[in-house]
């Protein structure tokens, strides 16, 4: 059937709650408004004001909601309704729910999601279209998604809401609208498998979030000039499918990473080091990451495009390996 | 009450200044020329107006995502706020902040801010400098009754007691945080009674009273520039529109949307200066005409700006380096 | 008071065993057999006694980084305890955690808190959970007077009390957040009084008498119970130690502190059942020698057991996987 | 003469306020206690509770008391007691401080310091141990220094307090006590300017905080075995001297970058990325990064020194390039 990829997060979720009494939503205007984005929209009505919570504006409290009930046995999943304002909300994130297994000797799980809508190129600015997988990444204790279809969505959330870890569940806003074919046989998606969205020999991409389609745009115009482009979709930052990366890099040779983050300090980084710390010998190029660039979001459509890489970024950096 | 007329006139002219632009930044949103967020203050400008009236132009505001209002009633330039809703190079923010995002230095505007409850910490920081540099300047800190449940409020109320700082805090109960009803966010009525946990005066009025707001806020402000610390009012008020354009708002109840209509603040100034004939119906015509004139020259100004060089995007960032440009 | 005998010498034993554990520590901490950091319940054992004398063992609790005396009054092991503070794999955190880390899940010890103000929020998810699952388990959240001035305090009670959670709020108001007055941290006496702000109750009791203690959590603990919502229960206390071991407390004016040492609340206990005659001197003896016993065994079992395996430091991070190990 | 790092902050805060009455200390027990560590202890009585003020425990409070006085005149240095405790002060530098002068198009000057002690080392366990320079090196709009000796903590917490900046001052609480020379002549030191602690020629060693000095450890013992190490410390981690590093991988062709923050997704990985990318050509060997675990930093000193990176590390490392 085909599904928009806001409603593949809906039915990753409904699917969970329908099956363990125990999962529940909250965040703000997620009720009867239906989020700000209209994710949860519906399951007010289906589950009520019990599974399906309205809270005021505190997103610390919010997320150390999530913590202090799934310590004591419940799964919540909190949505923050813009992945910037979990500046208010990082130390139950990364002090809180990351460290307390740990601190605890392994006696405690805490099986929570944090859903957080980031990225940019809706004219939101500086303070609602950040890409902040890094900070996150770089947590122990955290699993980190971050899909970038329909399908990918469902499963993975589905996933998500099943693992005893707390796992931050990144979306990007533009692809909620983004509508495609999902298997009727719905299903979990494993954390920690990356998906090999097109086959590729020359190079090899490596995408996230909604720059997986702009490289798939660019391999398409690539093909064309001759150059066959392999795009790898992590799909869980963390943990992090190497294997799939490696046996790519083995056969092309050469990599780019594409993410839309700020380039300096990026995930994006962590990947590129990694791969020429562990596949230098494979390499016959530097890796080329592609990123936003180094300043805040700005407003105005026309600064807001040079900012955000695009397609034409993808192939300006694959044409420099050849 | 005892304002003298030409501070009533300055107020209505002020309201309306706000609710004409606001229309118009309506209108454009409606038809695309504006993009973005775009959250209205229309049916509350009598907390801004009534405020500011009191402020002098080295007084501070903070303000938040609503805050058009705010920043007009504190003299925000119409023709450099309508450009930057353009997303023009001669806008407050050279195109990069937009609605959320706009301040003005030079009139102690330290900005409208996209996230909630960041003014207060903010205002608290622009009060300590008053009082630190020995001026009489005051902070005003505008805020929705939402995000006096972000513990910004708790600690920036707290601490602006601790140190009797010159901040005034002004809570705009317009009754939601988006779709949240305010019996849904909290659980009291007024939230004027969070002062008791500061140990600071906390008052409520009718916040579609220009007068009312501007008598309580005229108190506060001389409290505060005396230096007898902070105060917190709440403004009791209504948004008429949804939470930002877009929202239709079908959340709010029909009977107390129109009830808050009727308490609209505008007509009841002008009501006021017509009974007590301060103005005739005329002389309201021509203050009408009067700023629909510069709302359109402010159009105008947007319009003819240039847009932003894609070179400036990498500019403003830092004061003394630029950061790396992408080669396309 | 109405309280049996029997709890009355419970309290008194569970006050005795934190003093007598915590003694242990501190000089512990003196020698260098305890690293890290360590801060001392001495003076505020009623608090944490009076309290938990109320909870039953599925009943939550979130503590602080003072939090020795929080887990002992709620059934933690003096064993598991000492020998988490000496970092062995026998400790309640296999050594991962120390002193501020301690949790017992089995007790609904949610954890002591290295960071001021995380357990309110903590605690009210777990009081969600207990309502969400329609169990009649509580949650106590215990914290310090200056932890109420950070936003997590304000967002946790608020929530709270909106949606009527089963959490007991203890603030233990012991005159000091490490060398700064309560008078220098907020502009208020009484810290019950941010209860207004709520719409919740809020009290004041003497924190360093553990039937008052008793008495009042006894009831919010009823209220919270039957579904009524959170009570803010402020005891009035005082840290006889410095704030962690290693600050010698100067700041804290001798004739102050001596006051305070003569209303320590051990005495007044032992006072207590002598006069009332529960126990007599003898008796008292006893009991002083058997915790002396627990504490000894406690240490012994800490000292024989086994430093942590290199290996389980990449363990218990996740619950399905593990970090990648150094090679050295 | 001779000086503790602590005592060169403190100096170089001290020169600052006496040059500039707007330039003033807010935290929490910097007053007559002189802050948790000592750093402050002395300037209360010099300068009065006006400019050495102690705050309540509201470190967003703090963050934004300094946000507001910098955009209106003041040039305040706010201590947070550990850099761990900023996740309660997020919102107030990332989406504040960071980002005000871009949005009002560069009208807003905001001359703030934010001090940071960091670093793992005293079993404090994993909510007072973090190193999180990854986090503010991501965030355009901030600059990020990080010293490593008592001469450039003095000279660097100079220039950070009369840049026109946000500043994020890291300070690893393990140097505090260590004492050397620093010359008599007290100046600011530039930001963004490396420094090569040690010459040498047969590999490349960028290290940060903590770690210089473990480099400059091992690059001795390696010195013994005919291994040539030469020891840049970038000092200021944006903007980074990129040239000082180039150079030296130009002669070397050889580079490991240690630091003390967890390996995944540091800001090691930046620098390792860059490096590639700007570089390849002339490294003979992948550069080979050293972090800590990733895992929370554990409280038992045995399991804490498995964590954190050593002197070994970095010889075993370095030997693995040759
Ligand atoms: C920290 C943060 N949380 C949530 C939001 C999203 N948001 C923007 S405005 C708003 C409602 C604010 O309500 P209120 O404070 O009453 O102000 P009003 O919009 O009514 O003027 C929300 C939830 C935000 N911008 N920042
Ligand atoms: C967020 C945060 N800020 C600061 C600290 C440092 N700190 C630890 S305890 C403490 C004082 C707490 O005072 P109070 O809440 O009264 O508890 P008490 O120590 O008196 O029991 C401070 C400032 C911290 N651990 N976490
Ligand atoms: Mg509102
Ligand atoms: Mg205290």
């Amino acid at each position: 059937m085909k599904m928009t990829f806001l409603e593949a997060i809906k039915t990753g979720m409904d699917h969970e709650m329908k099956k363990n009494e125990n999962v529940y939503i909250l965040g703000e205007d997620v009720g009867p408004f239906g989020g700000c984005f209209g994710v949860t929209a519906g399951l007010f009505d289906k589950y009520g004001d019990k599974r399906v919570r309205d809270t005021p504006i505190s997103e610390g409290a919010i997320v150390g909601c999530a913590v202090g009930s799934a310590a004591t046995g419940l799964r919540p999943i909190a949505e923050l309704m813009f992945g910037d304002f979990v500046t208010v909300a990082m130390d139950m994130i990364v002090n809180q729910a990351a460290k307390m297994r740990y601190m605890f000797g392994g006696k405690i799980n805490l099986p929570l999601v944090i859903r957080m809508p980031i990225g940019a190129g809706v004219q939101a600015s500086a303070q609602h279209s950040q890409s902040i997988e890094a900070w996150f990444t770089h947590v122990p204790g955290l699993k980190v998604v971050y899909p970038s279809t329909p399908e990918d969505a469902l499963g993975l959330m589905m996933s998500s809401i099943e693992d005893d870890n707390p796992v931050i569940f990144f979306e990007h806003k533009l692809l909620y609208g983004m509508s495609t074919e999902v298997g009727d046989d719905i299903k979990p998606i494993p954390l920690g498998v990356a998906k090999v969205q097109r086959e590729g020999t020359d190079v090899t991409v490596i995408a996230t979030g909604k720059m997986v389609h702009n490289a798939i745009e660019a391999s398409e115009k690539l093909a064309k000039e001759g150059i066959s482009v392999e795009v790898i979709d992590p799909r869980t930052l963390y943990p992090l499918d190497k294997n799939t990366i490696f046996s790519s890099i083995e056969k092309t040779h050469k990599v780019l990473v594409i993410t839309e983050e700020h380039k300096r300090g990026g995930y994006g980084g962590e990947i590129s080091a990694m791969i020429s710390e562990e596949c230098f010998d494979d390499l016959d190029a530097p890796v080329v990451r592609v990123g936003a660039l180094n300043v805040p979001m700005p407003y105005a459509p026309t600064l807001e495009n040079v900012v955000i890489p695009n397609t034409q970024d993808i192939i300006n950096g694959i044409k420099r390996m050849f | 009450m005892t304002i003298p007329n030409m501070n009533v006139i300055d107020m209505y002219k002020t309201m309306l200044k706000i609710r004409k632009f606001e229309t118009k930044a309506m209108n454009f949103f409606a038809e695309g020329k504006i993009p973005g967020f775009v959250h209205l203050y229309i049916g509350e400008e009598a907390v801004a107006t009534g405020v500011c009236a009191n402020l002098n132009d080295d007084d501070y505001i903070t303000s938040t995502h609503r805050g058009h209002g705010h920043i007009l009633a504190k003299g925000g330039d119409l023709k450099f706020m309508m450009a930057e809703l353009f997303g023009r190079a001669t806008g407050y923010g050279k195109g990069k902040g937009g609605s959320m995002h706009i301040a003005d230095a030079t009139k102690g505007i330290l900005g409208a801010n996209g996230i909630v409850g960041a003014g207060h910490n903010i205002s608290v920081g622009a009060a300590l400098s008053a009082q630190y540099r020995g001026t009489k300047q005051v902070c005003v800190c505008f805020f929705g009754d939402a995000s006096t449940n972000q513990g910004t409020f708790h600690e920036s109320l707290n601490m602006a007691s601790l140190w009797k700082l010159p901040v005034i805090f002004i809570c705009e109960n317009n009754l939601y945080g988006i779709s949240i009803h305010q019996s849904r966010h909290q659980a009291i009525k007024d939230i004027s009674e969070r002062a008791v946990s500061y140990n600071m005066p906390g008052i409520t009025v009718d916040g579609n009273d220009v007068f009312a707001v501007y008598d309580a806020a005229k108190e506060a402000i001389k409290r505060a520039r005396e230096g007898n610390g902070p105060t917190l009012i709440e403004c009791k008020t209504y948004r008429q529109r949804g939470h930002f354009e877009g929202d239709p708002g079908t959340y709010k109840p029909a009977p107390e949307q129109e009830e808050w209509v009727k308490k609209d603040p505008i007509p009841r100034v002008e009501k006021f200066i017509l009974n007590k004939k301060i103005l005739n119906e005329s002389q309201l015509k021509d203050i009408q005409q009067e700023i629909d004139i510069q709302i359109e020259d402010a159009v105008e100004f947007a319009n003819n700006s240039p847009y932003p060089s894609l070179d400036s995007v990498i500019e403003d960032v830092y004061s003394d380096m630029k950061e790396e440009v992408r080669v396309r």
